[in-house]
């Protein structure tokens, strides 16, 4: 009990240790602060999931159209016919040659700026609108009907009606994220209204602030946190709504590119594709978090 | 007009992929052609209509009647390919049921784009061999992903187009094979369609494209083993399946397609026959009385050799 | 008249149910410029409701709120707020808190700058103008508050229970912060307190209302605020007089919370 | 100011009067809960949108492929090729006839059949590994990694892959749903778990419970309400993911019915299948409210 | 040993960038059994850190805690905790929250019923035994926490800071409570208190603890406590003794403040 070795700070990351949080803690069970991040297990998982992935494929224990081996060196099958490139061959190829003639670092990018400019299209129109159903009881009545009946309308299911409408150029798609930001980035703003503490208001008020001027300097960065979160659950919604974006008319982009393997049984391609998506989202989120802690030091501490 | 668009399929190897990959056509034209390639003829018809798609290369013949049966305002211009051959039907190997005992399909699941050719040539094989088409599970699958689940016996038969049928064939057989339906009066052919005001507003592009794919069919038909290769790799196929798509099509040529067994006249009779069928089965509100209005053939006159 | 008035004041809360809550019922009071109101009673007794209604942000039912002359139908800068916490600007500093109202009535940088700098020189927290408000301490941050507040220059200061979230010991320590500013500003002052303690050390009057209705039951004009400036802020506290008032209002609230609301409900 | 009239319920409901709560206010630009509902706007949008739609096909100003008329018969357009049913007469026959030989109350049932159970078998399997993730630390340790890089990847990605190896039956829509769920509820129920207040785990071990005591009567009913917000969250989310597992295979229910109308062109029934989904999604939303107010009574009054 | 042994406690803890709090140092401590304790002193002094440990939910990195002569390694029912709030099960009604130790101990539908309706009149409950305990009121939801500590029949009791989230007046009555249940049950008792008035009005022992290192700085033998239960609440604190030791108290703690963390930061 009277143990004052510090544990390593390998140990503590891996969570083999407990860290300096936790160590004194003695009711662990029902206290998730004092849980290690057992991030060893993490990385045994990987390694195990990686070994599985090059074992099956070394003896040939999986058809490659269901899951790509690994390295196609790898894969001495008797059926020649059915041997494959290999996921890391098909990368490197994808790299350097891309694919259908589109290089893969812009497949990527046609992806990310889509979400991007869906994200913020939604944004400039979902903050205003939101903002002024949380302040006005006109804009709430004219907007309540939409906000509520069209929501739960997947973006997918208005596909057919957004190529007759739009087309498949890239109005088509930008919409449908638009549309998959535009009423999270209204809810958020709006619930951002909602949350500023009466007397805060009440105190701008006295200090003799107009409405313009507690929108600006109350309301606004009060509802900050709240669009910030906005804006991160809707690059999420739009990267998972940006593969049903790109059906439309495959033409560039990571879904796209998964469209086009997946009718020629490229398994492979298929899932390198997933797996940048999830690297990308991945990515994305961390980011948000990141810019949010930075942006927002105050989040959670009025 | 700096570009214009044009909708065609993968897997679908036709001797224009030629000038397509040649850059011919953007010359011909004198505009950058934009290739845009698509899962089904439907969605061409649906581009079509948002003004973002100009022409469609081998549309099937079937979603063209639907989209001018339900008001859009396409044109067909010309016949792309036919291809009895190259869309068929495959029953799993496991199922046993040939055209003798048909109808034990009934209560089956049965996989095909609906609303396309192919559709419009199963209902009328079950119709031919006594099947009844309601008693059927027929679910909604574009080619490649009928291929994955007649391959995992999610479905007994599985009807596609293009490249997937080849890999359908390695799962079963056709239940009824092209000349076996051709005898019966089905065709299959895909057009070449474009919107009503790009016709109208640039003529001479459509007579241009015509010539452009006239020329390719030509020189092809002259020398396949030249192009072969280059067409498999633009329609993203292996050698093999390609050669087996071109060997059993036919492109036909401008003055085959004036003649009486195209545009004179069978074609159009044929189109209300479709159009009558997919009515009565349900699928079309209605069929037009005449479709005469919607074709077109002024570009193909004007294609002088 | 000159000073706060506050004529036959009534309010009642209409609930969604349709019941009626009767918050106020004919209050009326008269505080002369620089007077130090104290406002003490049990939960629910509508003293939130009344410093509202004087601030502003409430319509009475019936009656009035003028200050100086002119009515009282809205906000205004000329009473200034003190809430209990929370009613900072997490997103600003303490300097861009205390400068917000001069800012807002359009004054110059140099004009804020020198204001902002007296007022935390006032409040002894010159050196954390530049910290943000949220990591300063509990009562740092009631101290932002009262300079926030006083950078208006407002006639009327409205303090809602200003020192109710702070431990004892720092409430100790405000509450001799307050007094000196009242002396030193002369302001009028209403102050809302749940510590007959406090309402007692700080009033110069003392008003002790009653709940259902929401009511004046009681005055008291105190000499305790007045000793406080010069002594010790505890010396005052341990005199006799002072613990027989507070005796006296302690018995008189905890007699009216059995009468009124019955043993079992307040506790 | 001393109007003591009280208006009337009417008024207030739709908002055109101040309700008991707001009308004594005089600061409520910026005060969200005194600004009134505006229904009687909301009445007035809906009501336009209707006329707009009755108009817009009685006078021919918009091609019936973009949008279908309401009623047929007020649409005598010159050309009598493009006339049709109207979406009421449509949505009638739908409901007598079916659609493709289905009742349109199956569609709708198979829908949200499988939405169901999507939802049941993610919360099945979430709730338990989200409550080991907060609990213990080589659960934590064993799930980070997939739930970090697993969850951002859209359902619709993993299509071609589910089809390779679920095929198209029902297994392969349940899954993709399930995944939707899973992690919306693992999460949720780590959130649950996380939320709870020490100090409640610490006065039941003084009490004398046990770990699985604490597990049962503590931790369990305390993360209920995040559990049930997941359960609301998952179905909106399996709601909008339903149109993408019923591409799949379009045989029945809603989306693959829409996705078989786009075919033929019959936009008239893919409207109405997204104002069905619309009002479904809407539905579910309610329900999910209600039940929880009343199953969950104790919600954020810890 | 007999009673609640606290031996040479120590308690650092290490930052996550690795500082190190001296939250405790060498504290040692004896409480006989019937004792009520209490524990005064500045925010951060370690006064729940102290409680955590004797409770059991943290180990000291020097020192043990042993009671009757057990060493106390993690939390049991013979140490019953009442927290300052939040910590009743709002899922639950009153008398389900107070049944809730003898439930988990497996006592019969009987005996748990018995015990409760005993416990929720000794605290003036039993019409609210039906009710969910997040509708009654601050001062009620301390009383159920209380009851349900005492259904265990723990040896010792741990409070911290219980009726620190009460208004002045209900915490006043609740002193009594407090007072007549400890007289009335012999716990031993801990009471950790932010309120100089009621550590002197509750405690039999009074701990004031020093923050930086976390120490106990001076301790004191009090008479009052054992007056409060049989006169007045009120009459023992105008007390001239009560009112002295109350300053001296005050006084300390002032300028520990003062000489320990310097005026800015604690205000
Ligand atoms: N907006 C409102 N709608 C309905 N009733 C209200 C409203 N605001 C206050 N009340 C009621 O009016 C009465 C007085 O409330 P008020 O907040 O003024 O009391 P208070 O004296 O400030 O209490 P506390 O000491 O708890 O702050 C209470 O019964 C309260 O429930
Ligand atoms: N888990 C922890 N990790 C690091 N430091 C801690 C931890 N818990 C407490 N401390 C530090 O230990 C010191 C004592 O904290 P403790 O909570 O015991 O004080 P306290 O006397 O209860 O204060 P208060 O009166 O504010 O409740 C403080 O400086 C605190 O910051
Ligand atoms: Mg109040
Ligand atoms: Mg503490």
């Amino acid at each position: 009990m009277a143990d004052r070795k510090q544990p390593s700070k390998l140990a503590v990351w891996l969570g083999v240790a407990d860290n300096p949080f936790t160590r004194q803690k003695t009711v662990k069970f029902g206290d998730a602060s004092a849980v290690n991040s057992g991030r060893l297990w993490s990385v045994a998982t990987v390694a195990a999931l990686l070994f599985a992935w090059w074992a099956v494929t070394r003896w040939g224990l999986l058809d490659p159209i269901f899951w790509p081996p690994l390295d196609g060196g790898l894969y001495p099958w008797d059926n020649p016919a059915r041997a494959r490139p290999g996921v890391v061959d098909r990368f490197a190829s994808l790299v350097v040659e891309g694919y259908r003639n589109v290089p893969l670092w812009e497949h990527v990018w046609t992806s990310v700026r889509r979400v991007l400019l869906g994200v913020l299209c939604g944004a400039l129109a979902g903050i205003p609108l939101g903002f002024a159903m949380g302040l006005n009881s006109v804009a709430r009545g004219l907007l309540d009907p939409v906000v509520e009946f069209i929501r739960p309308i997947p973006p997918l299911a208005l596909i057919p009606l957004v190529i007759l409408w739009l087309g498949i150029d890239e109005a088509a798609k930008t919409f449908l994220l638009f549309l998959a930001a535009l009423f999270i980035m209204l809810i958020a703003a709006r619930a951002g209204v909602s949350s500023v503490r009466i007397s805060k208001v009440h105190a701008a008020y006295s200090l003799g602030a107009s409405k313009p001027q507690v929108l600006r300097y109350v309301i606004l960065p009060n509802a900050l946190p709240e669009i910030f979160t906005g804006l991160r659950t809707s690059m999420g919604v739009c990267w998972g709504t940006l593969v049903a974006a790109e059906l439309v008319a495959a033409d560039q982009g990571v879904g796209s590119m998964m469209m086009v393997a997946k009718n020629f049984l490229q398994t492979d391609v298929v899932v390198i594709g997933i797996i940048l998506i999830g690297v990308i989202g991945f990515t994305i989120e961390m980011l948000m978090r990141a810019l949010e802690v930075w942006l927002i030091p105050w989040k959670g501490k009025g | 007009l700096d570009k214009i668009t044009v909708a065609y399929f993968l897997e679908w190897p036709t001797p224009n992929l030629v000038a397509q990959a040649e850059k011919t056509y953007d010359e011909a034209l004198g505009v950058k052609v934009e290739w845009r390639a698509f899962g089904n003829g439907n969605e061409m018809s649906q581009a079509m209509a948002s003004g973002d798609v100009h022409i469609a290369y081998s549309q099937g013949l079937v979603p063209w009647v639907v989209a001018v049966s339900n008001g859009l305002p396409l044109r067909l211009v010309g016949i792309a390919a036919a291809y009895a051959e190259a869309d068929n039907c495959v029953v799993h190997a496991d199922a046993g049921i040939t055209q003798a005992n048909a109808a034990e399909l009934e209560g089956k699941r049965v996989a095909t784009p609906i609303g396309n050719v192919t559709h419009y040539k199963l209902l009328r094989t079950l119709e031919h061999l006594g099947v009844d088409a309601s008693k059927i599970d027929l679910v909604q699958m574009n080619p490649p992903d009928a291929v994955v689940a007649l391959a995992r016996g999610d479905v007994t038969m599985a009807c596609a187009f293009g490249g997937p049928l080849q890999r359908l064939k390695e799962f079963g057989s056709v239940l009824m094979t092209a000349a076996e339906q051709e005898a019966i009066g089905i065709r299959v052919f895909d057009v070449v369609s474009v919107t009503e005001q790009f016709a109208r507003d640039h003529p001479a592009l459509v007579r241009k494209f015509m010539q452009v794919t006239d020329q390719a069919n030509a020189t092809y038909a002259a020398a396949p083993d030249r192009f072969n290769e280059t067409i498999a790799v633009a329609a993203g196929m292996e050698l093999a399946a390609a050669l087996e798509f071109l060997e059993t099509s036919t492109f036909p040529s401008v003055e085959e397609q004036l003649s009486a067994a195209w545009l004179g006249s069978s074609v159009q009779a044929f189109i209300r026959e479709v159009a009558k069928f997919f009515a009565k089965h349900g699928q079309l509100d209605r069929a037009l009385d005449s479709y005469e209005f919607a074709i077109d053939t002024s570009f193909l006159k004007a294609t002088g050799p | 008249m000159n000073g706060l008035v506050i004529d036959d004041v009534s309010m009642i809360f209409t609930l969604p149910d349709g019941g009626e809550v009767h918050a106020l019922q004919n209050v009326s009071l008269h505080l002369e410029p620089g007077e130090l109101m104290a406002v003490l009673g049990p939960s629910g007794c509508g003293k939130t409701t009344l410093l509202n209604i004087i601030a502003g942000f409430l319509a009475p039912t019936a009656g009035q709120v003028h200050l100086n002359g002119r009515q009282v139908t809205g906000p205004h800068k000329e009473r200034g707020m003190v809430f209990q916490q929370g009613a900072l600007f997490e997103w600003m500093t303490a300097a861009e808190n205390v400068g917000f109202g001069p800012r807002m009535g359009g004054a110059t940088r140099a004009e804020i700058a020198a204001k902002v700098g007296h007022l935390l020189d006032v409040v002894a927290l010159r050196e954390f103008a530049d910290e943000p408000v949220y990591r300063l301490s509990g009562g740092m941050q009631q101290r932002v508050a009262l300079a926030r507040c006083l950078a208006n220059d407002p006639d009327v200061i409205l303090m809602d229970e200003p020192l109710g979230a702070l431990d004892a010991l720092t409430r100790e320590k405000m509450q001799g912060l307050v007094l000196k500013l009242w002396k030193d500003t002369g302001k009028t002052i209403v102050l809302i307190t749940h510590s007959v303690e406090e309402a007692l050390f700080l009033g110069e009057r003392l008003v002790v209302m009653a709940p259902r209705p929401g009511r004046i039951h009681k005055a008291f004009a105190l000499p305790f605020a007045d000793q406080g400036v010069e002594g010790d802020t505890r010396a005052i506290k341990i005199q006799p007089d002072f613990i027989a008032t507070r005796e006296e209002i302690l018995t008189m609230i905890w007699e009216m919370e059995e009468e009124i609301m019955g043993g079992g409900n307040t506790g």
